[in-house]
């Protein structure tokens, strides 16, 4: 799924999503959210990247290989999109097929080890997470990432049940992000105190935010500084 | 003179102890009042010159069953016993028979007054070096004169102890 | 004893008992703190309190720029800031797609190794004393103190170093570096033994950790634990070797493995583990090639916006970033996969049925750093 | 002049030698304890390539003063749930039975409290065992978890291995024939030879079981700090922690004594019949003032002029000592002393030798687990020490009744005893590896997911 299609939108307006991106919203705004910027300031004094920036530098190109093949023919329309980003490959799924596929991609693909489970937010999006699973199979020695949209109210099935190492992982998540999982044997927070305001890695909870309250609380102070 | 004041003092604390052990609630401090009671038993024993006894008091009686008390009594719940009622109802019959008991030892002492070393009145404790060494004369008397009830009395502690661990092992 | 106990303790103890070990715990290796149910001696099961250490540091990245940011990796595993280091610069090196010049993977890979074996001395130390063997842990710091001294004269810093750039290196090798390292890792033979004499063939040590805290491989991959844990069950496979990064594909060594993963051969292989380190160092001070110390990166980062993970074989497991750009200068998410975090959750696998003391010897074999579980 | 009066007067004039010495080990002791933990401190040190104190007098050496004013002037703290009285009784019971049990103890043959009581040996074993109770109750009084479990794990400690420690001390006593001290460091004068020669495995045995007894590594497993914090001194501070650590240390003291006694011929110098060796007699005087020329090379070195001084003092203080040691040997009048105090160097320096080999094996070794503890204890030191009695039982019967070889039958004895002990340790071997295969305990079922964690 590339973003050359797209044309290029203010990064602060809320995102219409472009008709025909509609099976894929989650990667589209992230490239599309970034792009413009190299673009709106061509003459930055920096050198982002080693290829001088003529077009802004996109990496993501659209992977079609017999893996992505494989899972399409499995799961169809729940694989949203296949991208490779800097070689590095990633399938969007639907939340709604998460546990068959994470089953599949342990049992059939082999990929035995959920190395890492994180979330992103994108608050400007329709599907404001991206719910991130990387993945590692030890018999093909490759990584796959599986990113998972997932609006603010929903909730995602619980992957304690294939990889056991997802429990803190996902309690991780709860705790930073505020997703909930279906399923987990003890859902609370991690981290963080029990009686923690907010889930401080959504991108609307600042970091001053927590401050500012201590001091109107216990100093009286108005402004909060 | 000397023999006396050591005698008293002993015989007061054990007598106290053992009034505070049947008295106090809390069962560790019960505990502590019995080991002082054992312990002043065995300084009268001292006193008397029956080393062997003496020694024996304590590393028996307080080095070992004593222990194990407190052992078990450290993990019972205390604060249950504090609740309960201290005494039954048998407390009068048992005054009863102490006092019965009381005026037994009494009759006695005062009827043997008469007889040399014995009675109210303390004899002159014989010094340690004229009398023969007890724990010799203990083991003399027990493996020669009474060998045979004294290996009696082993064979059943050893039947009690194989019961013991018998049961123990039933209940795991 | 009476209170919180006594709810669920009847007479002789015989129901379960909840101990606390920690945040405050002379063993709990910094502000772990684990709820044990016990029967009698006997584990039934634990709950780790995380948590007390937490600063944010995802968060932080967020309002940092890269190269900002670089030193605040250095505080999470502290006693193996230059691995940390490592893996978030070539995470953003592969974000921004560059390379850091052959000289500069070198001796980085250099200090890479000294650092494990910093880090192993460090969990050796702690691990035998948690066991009630006082003496490693001095011989341990004896020689770690070592390495921090070539670091210290590399750039300045002992602990959280900052050794290496974005793109590179800052400093040159100071002159006699490879001299240092050499006469060290000669050294350092020698010191093995000497732990080797101490603890691998004692009784006691054996029988605190044989058949202690057992983990098979099949366990070990689903629940994520990685490094000396997972290779101490008989998986062969280590990322310096499966997707080698840094210069390690140059270098020739072993990776050692264990047949029963118990406390004994996680042991076994983090000993191994610093004689190969050792021998890395070796072989890479040996040739350590001429050219620039920093690749072709600018002044402010702006890395094409996208996505990348890199993960590196840090000394307690695998060390991964998943750093997100959204083309500023800023990050916008950085993940750190901690691995002690992720081994910690093996714990309570690990402790069941086994008695307290257990415990003891199971978190120090785990190796975590507080820093590092919490971030 | 009343009659009390008079008692008491008769009372101290008979005793007087007893109420010295008595006041002299209430007094000294604690200050060599004191100094044993600065002994420890450095040879810890010096094993572990540092230093050790440093700060407090030359090398450190006025270290253990300044401890103990810190623990003097240190907060008290009881805890509020503790039970006030038990928890200030306890370590002054684990200090008084240590203490006590010195009373019967013979530094020499001038030395001692209790002039030679008939059951010496026995006093001085039950009396320092009833220090378990100070232990005890003080875990139990704190009211907190970890003093509870160390006080238990204690309590089975101690309980196990004084059987042990009692029944290797019965083949001493087996080859001495009496309690009495003096009675038996006489009889292996008599025989030429120190017990430990003719039992060495009932010597091993009350090693290890004396380790255990005095809660040290690798045995330490009450205080194991890395599980239990400190055990049933968790919530103790202050004076009352210093009198369990005094304790503590004056029970190591004790043990040294008893072996020394029975095992290690108590104050007989080396070869104590051998005529050609007598040149040892010499060694206590050159030894003294062999440590007081060191101090007078080291004072030389000192950074500050009063740590050179007190060198100086440290030195002086040698050469006193070793001219009084020196003196009676050479002047004919006073050759009476020379026993008194030869035997007094002799004994300590069997003791200290003791002590600096429980220092050792604690800088070494790693710590047992608690049923592993227990294994070894109940497995093998038990039934070993049983085995190890009726064969030297049968040894003595062997020399005195067939007329063998005193050697020989006691070389019969250890190989006895050490088939069984390798019978002992086969046997714990498989039922461990049985045990292993067995652990873990069936996984119980996912009942309780609030621990899934």
């Amino acid at each position: 799924m590339a973003d050359e299609p797209k044309a290029p939108q203010s990064p602060e307006s809320p995102k219409p999503d472009s008709a025909g991106a509609k099976s894929a919203p989650p990667t589209a705004p992230a490239s599309a959210e970034a792009a413009p910027f190299p673009a709106a300031k061509p003459a930055a004094p920096a050198r982002p990247a080693p290829p001088p920036p003529k077009p802004p530098v996109v990496m993501q190109i659209p992977l079609d290989n017999d893996l992505t093949k494989r899972y399409r023919e499995q799961f169809g329309a729940a694989i949203l999109d296949a991208i490779e980003d800097r070689k590095q490959p990633y399938l969007v799924i639907a939340a709604t097929q998460l546990a068959e596929i994470a089953r599949y991609s342990r049992d059939v693909e082999k990929f035995d080890l959920l190395e890492d489970y994180t979330a992103v937010d994108w608050p400007r999006r329709e599907k404001r997470f991206d719910l991130i699973a990387i993945l590692y199979s030890f018999p093909h020695n490759m990584r796959l990432r599986l990113k998972i949209p997932l609006a603010a109210d929903e909730t995602a099935a619980s992957l304690v049940e294939i990889w056991p190492t997802a429990n803190w992982l996902e309690r991780e998540i709860f705790d930073m992000f505020g997703i909930s999982f279906n399923g987990h044997p003890d859902m609370k927070r991690i981290l963080l105190p029990e009686e923690w305001q907010g889930h401080p890695l959504r991108k609307d909870y600042d970091i001053l935010q927590q401050d500012t309250a201590w001091v109107r609380e216990n100093l009286g102070i108005a402004s909060g500084q | 003179m000397l023999d006396k004041v050591i005698f008293f003092f002993f015989a007061g604390v054990a007598i106290l102890s053992a009034g505070l052990m049947v008295t106090r609630r809390n069962a560790i401090h019960s505990a502590v009042f019995l080991i002082t009671t054992l312990l002043a038993t065995a300084g009268i024993f001292l006193q008397l010159r029956a080393e062997f006894i003496f020694i024996a008091q304590i590393i028996l009686y307080v080095g070992g069953i004593m222990v194990l008390f407190v052992f078990v009594i450290m993990l019972v719940r205390l604060d249950v016993a504090l609740h309960q009622i201290q005494f039954s109802r048998q407390k009068w019959v048992a005054l009863l028979v102490t006092l019965a008991l009381a005026l037994e030892v009494g009759v006695m002492l005062w009827s043997s007054r008469k007889v040399p070393g014995q009675g109210f009145l303390l004899p002159n404790a014989v010094p340690a070096g004229k009398l023969p060494p007890n724990t010799e004369a203990l083991a003399g008397r027990l493996f020669d004169a009474y060998l045979l009830p004294f290996e009696i009395a082993s064979v059943l502690l050893l039947v009690a102890m194989v019961g013991a661990v018998v049961m123990a092992k039933k209940r795991t | 004893m009476q209170d919180d106990a006594a709810q669920n303790q009847t007479l002789l103890g015989a129901d379960e008992l909840v101990l606390n070990m920690g945040p405050q715990h002379p063993s709990t290796h910094g502000v772990l703190r684990v709820k044990l149910k016990l029967d009698g001696e006997r584990v039934r099961g634990t709950e780790c309190v995380i948590g007390y250490l937490h600063r944010g540091v995802e968060k932080i990245a967020e309002n940092r720029s890269y190269q900002q940011f670089a030193p605040y990796v250095d505080r999470m595993d502290y006693v193996a800031a230059v691995s940390n280091g490592l893996g978030y610069c070539e995470a953003v090196e592969k974000l921004l797609n560059v390379e850091a010049p052959p000289r500069a993977k070198v001796i980085r890979t250099i200090m890479t190794e000294l650092q494990r074996i910093a880090s192993h001395l460090i969990w050796l130390g702690t691990h035998a004393l948690d066991i009630g063997a006082l003496t490693p842990l001095f011989y341990c710091l004896r020689e770690r103190e070592e390495i921090l001294k070539i670091f210290e004269k590399y750039c300045g810093a002992r602990l959280t170093t900052h050794a290496f750039r974005i793109g590179g290196l800052q400093y040159e090798a100071y002159d006699s570096f490879e001299k240092d390292v050499e006469r060290f890792c000669k050294d350092f033979e020698r010191r093995i033994q000497e732990y080797v004499d101490l603890l691998t063939g004692n009784s006691i040590w054996i029988g605190r950790t044989r058949n202690v805290g057992v983990l098979s491989a099949e366990e070990c991959i689903a629940l994520g634990a990685s490094g000396p844990v997972l290779r101490a069950s008989g998986v062969k496979w280590d990322l310096r070797k499966a997707q080698p990064y840094a210069a390690y594909d140059q270098y020739k060594f072993e990776i050692p493995v264990g047949t029963n993963g118990d406390t004994y051969d996680r042991y076994m292989v983090r000993m191994e583990e610093m004689r190969q380190s050792r021998l890395i160092c070796l072989q890479a001070i040996e040739n350590i090639p001429a050219g620039p110390i920093m690749g072709k990166v600018g002044k402010v980062l702006k890395p094409p916006a996208g996505e990348i993970y890199h993960s590196i074989e840090a000394p307690k497991g695998i060390l991964g970033y998943y750093i997100v750009s959204d083309g500023t200068t800023q990050p916008y998410r950085v993940r750190i996969r901690p691995p002690s975090f992720i081994n910690l959750q093996a714990l309570d696998k690990m402790a069941r049925g086994h008695l307290v003391a257990d415990v003891v010897a199971i978190i120090g074999t785990l190796d975590i750093v507080l820093g590092e579980v919490d971030r | 002049m009343s009659p009390t009066l008079q008692a008491v007067l008769a009372f101290v004039q008979t005793w007087w030698v007893e109420l010295v010495s008595g006041v002299v080990i209430v007094a000294v002791v604690p200050l060599v304890a004191g100094y044993i933990v600065l002994m420890e401190r450095k040879l810890m040190a010096d094993m572990q390539a540092r230093l050790g104190p440093m700060r407090v007098g030359p090398h450190g050496l006025l270290q253990p003063i300044a401890d103990a004013v810190k623990l003097l002037i240190k907060e008290d703290i009881i805890p509020d749930n503790a039970d006030k009285v038990v928890f200030w009784i306890a370590p002054v019971v684990s200090m008084t039975a240590a203490l006590t049990s010195m009373g019967a103890i013979a530094f020499g043959p001038a030395f001692q409290v209790a002039r030679d009581i008939n059951v010496g040996l026995l006093f001085v074993i039950g009396v320092s065992s009833l220090g378990i109770f100070g232990i005890v109750l003080g875990g139990w009084a704190s009211n907190s978890h970890y003093s509870i479990m160390g006080a238990l794990r204690s309590t089975a400690q101690l309980v196990s291995y004084e059987t042990a420690a009692g029944l290797a001390l019965v083949s001493g006593l087996l080859l001495a024939g009496t309690l009495k001290i003096r009675a038996i460091v006489d009889a292996q004068q008599h025989f030429g030879v120190w017990f430990v020669f003719l039992a060495p495995v009932a010597f091993f045995i009350y090693v290890v079981a004396s380790i255990a007894e005095t809660n040290r590594a690798p045995f330490d497993l009450p205080e194991a700090e890395s599980e239990l914090v400190a055990g049933y001194m968790t919530e103790y501070s202050g004076f009352r922690w210093a009198l369990y650590f005094l304790g503590e240390y004056a029970n190591m003291i004790v043990v040294g004594a008893v072996a020394t006694t029975l095992f290690l011929g108590g104050w007989l110098r080396p070869f104590p019949n051998v005529r050609w060796m007598n040149w040892l007699d010499a060694l206590p005087a050159l030894f003294t003032a062999a440590v007081g020329a060191y101090c007078v090379y080291r004072a030389g070195k000192q950074p500050v002029r009063v740590q050179t001084w007190f060198m100086w003092g440290v030195a002086l203080a040698c050469f006193v000592v070793a001219l009084i040691l020196a003196v009676p040997l050479l002047v004919a009048p006073l050759k009476f002393l020379v026993p008194g105090l030869h035997g007094a160097f002799w004994f300590l320096l069997k003791i200290s030798a003791y002590i600096y080999l429980f220092m050792w094996l604690r800088f070494t070794l790693p710590r047992y687990r608690f049923d592993q503890l227990m294994h070894l204890g109940w497995y093998i030191l038990i039934p070993l020490a049983i085995v190890n009695v009726l064969a030297v039982g049968v040894a003595m019967i062997l020399e005195m009744e067939y007329g063998w070889n005193r050697w020989l039958a006691m070389l019969l004895t250890t190989v006895i005893t050490l088939a069984t002990a390798l019978f002992l340790l086969r046997l714990n071997d498989k039922r461990a590896a049985a045990a292993s295969s067995a652990a873990p305990p069936p996984e119980e079922p996912s009942t309780e997911d609030s621990y899934a964690g």
